[in-house]
């Protein structure tokens, strides 16, 4: 007989009973809605949505909630991530904006507006570009704009015919690609190195009066800092293509150095990782993006401007790509970045990423004496990469690792490292969590060499064990199957 | 520091362990003449400081009061149970589900939204959520274009002037055409030869509050061979036909109403429903249900074939993190008010909204429009709708939300109503528009 | 190999490292402490309090939250307890109000003193008494207020020297009994009959002249009304004793019926029972008394009063037998309950009480039909008794309870009946919810039964397994074994 | 109806398997003349309309602004942090942790508080909390009454009065006298023959600000064969010397300022620690350290023969509920804080209150006593001290709590001052004194 709270999780829809509800709005006459809309407007039975007593409503969320790994809970190293600490401050202060509407008169919004305006100038100060946007609402979003910018530049000039491709490095975050290919280009993958940098005769290359630009995330992805970089812009630009920051591993150098003064035109920063502003499970982010004055008249609109002793915002920007996004930006998290800004100043920035680094090789070290194999043996930055010894699955050693209540590495990225595990502690881990994530990963190896079979069926000790994805793809339920349904 | 752990002791043992004498020497790499460059940013300040400076700038914003405005989002009823369990800090700082065995929180919860979010639409299936509305919309028009292979999309005016601005900006890099469909008495009427046309794309309401007589914008796209894109407000489907029902293949649009505070304009979310047919063309993440080795039920991404990390250049949208967190709220929201709660918000903030046009009339004002309306309206206005929201601003009260010249009504506001919306409010806004000098007919019978 | 997660949970304190710290206070210069103060007013060595960073302590505290039952997360029908529902919306209630200091000027505290005075009203109404004070804080300090006053009374009418007994049934719960002495009472017990009601005959043998108080709950601990309740408050009263009300069991009667009209004086209530104020894993709680007329005088100070056009608090009581707490009252959790008053209104109270009657008559059956004895064969109020099958201990039962995530009834209480499971589910749980919990009943039955030994065994999928209280008892350790010390 | 789930078909199905063929019937036994009277209580109100009510309530308030009220409670820092973790729903909507193998949560969580309260009064044994600083100062009494077995205590009159009203409340009903020791300059002098009393009770800081002399008076009830209960503030216990150090044999006091709202007066906590060979006197629940069957450490309530709910009648109080929630929340904010932490915030206001002070004195104020004082002192005033705190608060600094004739100190208030106080806040409090004539001196000099 199984443990009985090992069961199946019930869904929401399985503890709908019908005349149920938790809450309820403000009552108002039932208007006549067939006389008001017209009768064919209607719908005619009303939506599935679960009915639910409000205890019965906490229970499930709640419950829920006891099934799913956080950085609250749990050590969750991700590289490329950057899951730190979110400090709880952070929820109070963004709550104290949260009523604000986007159309309210720009007079009843001063408050708001100056601290958009401060943080733009901020984080143009943190990446040495002259003008921020903080309209995108995620990494990729802001790549997506900036890459748009970057073509909006080169037609201004004549040379958006000739110019139809785009440079990434061939272990640049998938992201990084789409983008290019979303905002019409097609792309152009150049190896890395035996030091895991761009390889400097691929570079060149590659290069060429097609390309439009060159999108580097820089430390890149396998944590390594590009230390050919001025070079890698040098030519860039001799070749006439702009040069776009991945912002996602600014956490590696904020406050030590700026892409800015590393040559780069166009960069955007993801706030959910190097800011601080919670991951929620997925979202919502933020990718502002900053950018050289000879790129500035192409933001979209609308920006936050000094106007007339006050602030507000201005739509008059010519040759703006556009709009991006309704609205401005995500207020809610620009708070979050903007507090976390005012608290740690210059000099705490600066620390942030000298610890970053410093835990990162310090993991490194202790994982390699844990005995995984490092790739690349030279000091990493704010993540490394690492693999597990000869015969020994990434992702069994990733499951493994669940049942120590401690979240595994991001696994199989970069695709240029066979079984990869890329790690990014972050600065906010303590080195006893370190200590014991090395020690947890030594003990899943032991384990594995002792006992073969172990570790492919781990998870042991987790809400559900391994899943079967196959079954999951093949025949897609992406939604509650109803009794009346083939479910 | 705050938030960094480490005692100096803790940073001398990191380096020896690491075998290098300074924090510094970690950086050697990093280009010796751009290194710490001085960076002009405000002292630090502790969080008592922090806080007092939050409040103060906050207290220089004003909120609260009667208010009225629309135009893409609104003040809706969010019960208090919904931001105690959606906000939980295991919801708030998980990361993408990844590690299926360890986040089974968020990916059912997803689930149990892709089955609402489906109920409300009338659709097979909807992704875990995009940005917003608007980026919602220009995705839904590139999943069209890569549907029909077609370049060209039609969109009604009354697509909110937003959304159509961010759809020309991601269309015009891919070189897709957009035409725009001009309203006639504030509907969109049946478009001239969408022959052609990868999708109509048409608002309901529409951007100026409008009923559209989706049914028939429907049969002119398929008959020209393109999908309808209905770009909908969630929370007036407890009440409206669903997109499924009038022949729509996507159905787009931004989830504030469904529990999301406006927060000065986002976060919200997008979200995107489509036919069956259409799933493979689906950007965005997918959870799927499955079981585990036990044979427990399980839910896991899905499909990820479609997607940037596995298909790089070729995926169908670039789209990474999404609106998680947000789409969590509309959830929890929606199992807390369930079909009727639902139903009384959008049939209160109807019934409120035509309260107010009566009364609005009754004082001699005039709505630019005859359509019906379902929560939210325009107003004709003797002065430019900026100046009318300053004004009544000035009064307390936020409405006003200014209509572009592009609908050619001259002077005109929206003015949204929701169930938020008391008799009292009303007379607070009819106070101020009197006062404003905007119902001429009531300063003579008041005056 | 045990699995890892499953061992020792570390304490703060081996969390702790010297240095660290999460909260930074405002900074201002050092004083010199030892001019201001004197060199002897100060402390040598600082305490030793835990030195953790913020994410640390936020790890710390989440993942004990998640070694934690609760009504949010598991079914919670502990007999006399009244484990309910806790409104959310209750929670940002109260912080509206907790910034006021206890004496700022009263105009500046009149939207306060207000809810506390129409709270005083509603309680009055709702119990039938005539006055009320908020100030306990808690139940059994309810109790104490309310002796006293009963002592006060007779001491006003010379009857000071001649009362000295309380009398209190034998299912009293401990806190009566206790009460009285602590009032300098001396206790007499009357048993209760078969039916489970006070053995009437042997209440007439205790009454005569030197009783002081009878303290009854009504329904009382095995959740039976006591039906002859006027009878016995006739017999009291012809004695000259005061008949006191233990309010912990109004969610039984609520806007059915009143204490004060069933002849009692004085009645406490339990506000983090009936009117949902969360029990805080054990208090905060909150126990305002009502009383009748007759005893009004002798309230504690200070009472909330109607003053020139608005409210103030007056300690203008001659007769007061003086305070009970300092300040006023549990501010936090009296906003709570008059929220939750005000949001069910008469018509909702009494559903309350209906549907608690309801949903425990209705786990009864279910609980008798898996097996489980009922040793008073009637219907039951909000809670009922039950037994287990000869030859099984409650202890067991309620202990594999725990590994269906249910939390076990009351047990081994009241001490009247053999191994006694006493059962409270209150209104707030859906019949589902009660039918899964008799499975769950039923299924622990069956194991039993059929695998001898497996009961004495569980908890198994517990955080810890069955503790060793007898060492805990016979050694105590009662803080943090530090290592400097004999651990 | 809120939070109540029973639909229709759900009660009729409860009804059916109970057998009975109405709600109303489960009552039958109620008396029938008593029976559903009708309640005068005012109408439901959803939860728009109570959010409404209460935050009119609330705004009828006055808080915010600077404040410098103390005499038993005050406006410290507590970070966001505190609230964030000490009220997660597990242990806000937990019970008494009865069932420790699920309720490790509370119970290490309140072993790891009676270490840190143990720590700070320097004793051996913390209880779990006690309702509040007047109770715990009660139940002290009682503890050293049952320990001596005499039946008179002696207590100074630099204890709180609120706290030696609950005292004598508490006290007369066991026929246990009270001697008041009176002050001179503000502190307790050594008092006459404590002999025959079960304890001195003595207050540091005392209810004036003024630092007592704690070694003297436990020499003094110790020689007297009684025993020593100090009364602490324990954020004051981060600098000054702990009660263990003076021999103090009971510390117990009001744990608001390690962490708690001031709420208008509760809920606080109450603390007691006692010496070793107190334990078993000790009220109150207790948890311990043991370990589980498979010899993991765990925490369980012990020695619960002390307890109501074991001894009944003979229980050494009848405390049940205590204040788990408070206690937990001071839990939490000593260890966010950490020894620096809470030293920098007693320090700080130490700095804060002398600065006050000396700022006064500067404008021509007086202080009443000359006795050295920590953190809040008195201040003679002109008119009544009522009379001045409203004339302050009238001018939006919340300051002045009236001292009490007994002192015979004339008009006087308490003036105390935290680390959260700033210099512009003491500004703003000169200023209200200055107008409202408080400040003779000064007022000459600014004319
Ligand atoms: C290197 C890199 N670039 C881009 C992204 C995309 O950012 P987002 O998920 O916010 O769109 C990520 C996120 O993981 C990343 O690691
Ligand atoms: C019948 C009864 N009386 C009194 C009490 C004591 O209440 P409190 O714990 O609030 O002091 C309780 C609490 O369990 C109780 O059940």
């Amino acid at each position: 007989m199984a443990e009985p709270r090992r069961g199946s999780f019930p869904s929401i829809y399985e503890r709908s009973r019908p005349g149920r509800r938790a809450a309820r709005p403000p009552r108002h006459d039932e208007p006549d809605l067939a006389a008001l809309l017209g009768e064919d407007q209607l719908r005619d039975d009303a939506p599935r949505l679960p009915e639910v007593s409000e205890l019965d409503l906490v229970r499930h969320f709640t419950q829920l909630a006891h099934r799913q790994f956080s950085i609250d809970g749990n050590v969750y190293p991700l590289g490329s991530c950057t899951m730190k600490y979110n400090p709880k401050v952070h929820e109070d202060a963004a709550r104290l904006f949260q009523d604000l509407h986007p159309y309210q008169a720009p007079e009843t919004a001063q408050g708001t507006l100056q601290l958009l305006f401060e943080l733009q100038r901020d984080l143009g100060a943190l990446t040495g570009m002259d003008a921020v946007s903080l309209q995108p609402a995620a990494g990729a979003h802001g790549e997506l704009t900036g890459i748009l910018m970057i073509r909006a530049y080169h037609e201004a000039r004549g040379e958006g015919e000739q110019r139809k491709v785009v440079i990434v490095p061939d272990g640049a975050h998938g992201t990084n690609p789409a983008t290019a290919s979303m905002a019409g280009y097609s792309v152009v993958e150049v190896e890395s190195d035996a030091r895991g940098e761009v390889d400097l005769e691929a570079f060149r290359r590659a290069l060429g009066p097609e390309v439009a630009a060159v999108m580097l995330t820089n430390p890149n992805t396998v944590g390594v800092f590009e230390s050919r970089i001025l070079e890698i812009a040098g030519l860039a630009h001799e070749a006439g293509a702009q040069l776009y920051y991945d912002g996602a591993n600014l956490n590696a150098i904020v406050g030590r150095v700026r892409p800015g003064d590393m040559g780069f035109d166009v960069v955007h920063l993801n706030l959910h990782k190097t800011f601080t502003t919670p991951h929620g499970g997925g979202g919502p982010g933020t990718g502002p993006i900053g950018v050289k004055a000879h790129l500035a008249d192409f933001l979209p609109v609308p920006l936050v401007v000094r106007q007339d002793g006050g602030y507000g915002l201005s739509e008059d920007l010519p040759h703006s790509i556009g709009r991006m996004r309704s609205f401005y930006g995500n207020v809610g998290n620009l708070v979050r970045a903007y507090a976390y800004i005012r608290t740690l100043g210059l000099e705490g920035l600066r620390r942030v990423s000298g610890h970053a680094v410093l835990n990162a090789n310090y993991l490194r070290v202790k994982m390699q004496r844990a005995g995984f194999r490092i790739p690349y043996q030279r000091l990493n930055m704010h993540e490394f990469v690492a693999q597990p010894p000869e015969g020994v699955h990434t992702l069994d050693v990733a499951k493994a690792l669940l049942d120590y209540g401690m979240h595994p590495m991001t696994v199989y990225f970069p695709l240029t490292v066979k079984e990869a595990m890329m790690v990014e502690p972050t600065e906010t881990e303590s080195l006893e969590t370190l200590d014991a994530y090395a020690e947890a990963l030594g003990e899943v190896l032991e384990r594995a060499a002792a006992e073969p079979g172990f570790l492919a069926g781990a998870p042991y000790d987790t809400p559900v064990r391994r899943l079967d994805e196959v079954r999951a793809a093949r025949q897609p339920v992406l939604r509650f199957p109803f009794a009346d349904e083939a479910g | 520091m705050p938030y960094l752990p480490h005692s100096p002791d803790d940073v001398r043992r990191a380096l020896e362990t690491i075998g290098v004498d300074s924090i510094d020497a970690l950086f050697d790499e990093l280009p010796a003449s751009l290194r710490n460059p001085d960076i002009e940013l405000p002292p630090a300040m502790d969080e008592t400081a922090l806080m007092a400076h939050l409040r103060a700038l906050a207290a220089s914003d004003v909120t609260g009061g009667p208010t009225f405005l629309g135009g893409g989002m609104r003040r809706h009823f969010i019960p208090a149970v919904t931001p105690h369990l959606a906000l939980q800090s295991e919801f708030v700082t998980a990361y993408t589900p990844y590690q299926p065995e360890v986040a089974q929180g968020v990916l059912q919860a997803t689930f149990e939204f892709q089955t609402m979010m489906a109920e409300l639409t009338g659709l097979d299936v909807a992704n875990a959520s995009m940005y917003d509305g608007a980026t919602a919309v220009a995705e839904a028009a590139l999943l069209a274009v890569r549907h029909t292979r077609r370049d060209a999309v039609l969109v009604s005016r009354g697509v909110h002037p937003e959304t159509r601005a961010v759809l020309a900006t991601y269309l015009r890099a891919q070189g897709i055409a957009i035409q725009t469909v001009d309203l006639q008495d504030g509907r969109t009427p049946v478009p001239a030869g969408p022959d052609g046309a990868a999708c109509v794309i048409a608002q309901q309401p529409n951007h100026l509050g409008s009923l559209e007589d989706m049914a028939t914008l429907g049969e002119a796209a398929h008959e020209g061979g393109g999908l309808l894109v209905a770009v909908v407000d969630p929370l007036s489907l407890a009440v409206l036909k669903p997109p499924g029902a009038y022949g729509a293949d996507v159905a787009v649009g931004d989830g504030q109403t469904l529990g999301n505070p406006t927060f000065f304009g986002g976060p919200s979310f997008g979200f995107m429903v489509v036919r069956q047919e259409l799933l493979r063309q689906l950007p965005g993440r997918l959870v799927g249900q499955t079981a585990d080795v036990e044979g427990r039920r399980a839910y896991v991404l899905t499909l990820q074939a479609r997607e940037q990390h596995i298909r790089r250049g070729k995926a169908k949208s670039n789209i990474c993190s999404n609106h998680q967190l947000t789409a969590l709220m509309a959830t929890v929201n929606m199992a807390a008010l369930g079909p009727q709660g639902l139903r009384e918000m959008a049939a209160g903030s109807v019934r409120q909204a035509h309260r107010l046009a009566d009364r609005l009339r009754a004082e001699g004002a005039r709505l630019a429009l005859d359509a019906p309306f379902f929560n939210e309206f325009t107003l004709s206005t003797r002065q430019p709708g900026s100046v009318v929201r300053s004004a009544l601003a000035a009064r307390g009260v936020h409405a006003g939300v200014p209509v572009g010249s592009e609908y050619g009504l001259g002077h005109a506001v929206l003015l949204a109503a929701t169930e938020l919306v008391t008799e009292r409010d009303m007379d607070a806004l009819l106070g101020a528009l009197r006062a404003g000098g905007e119902l001429e007919a009531a300063e003579v019978r008041h005056g």
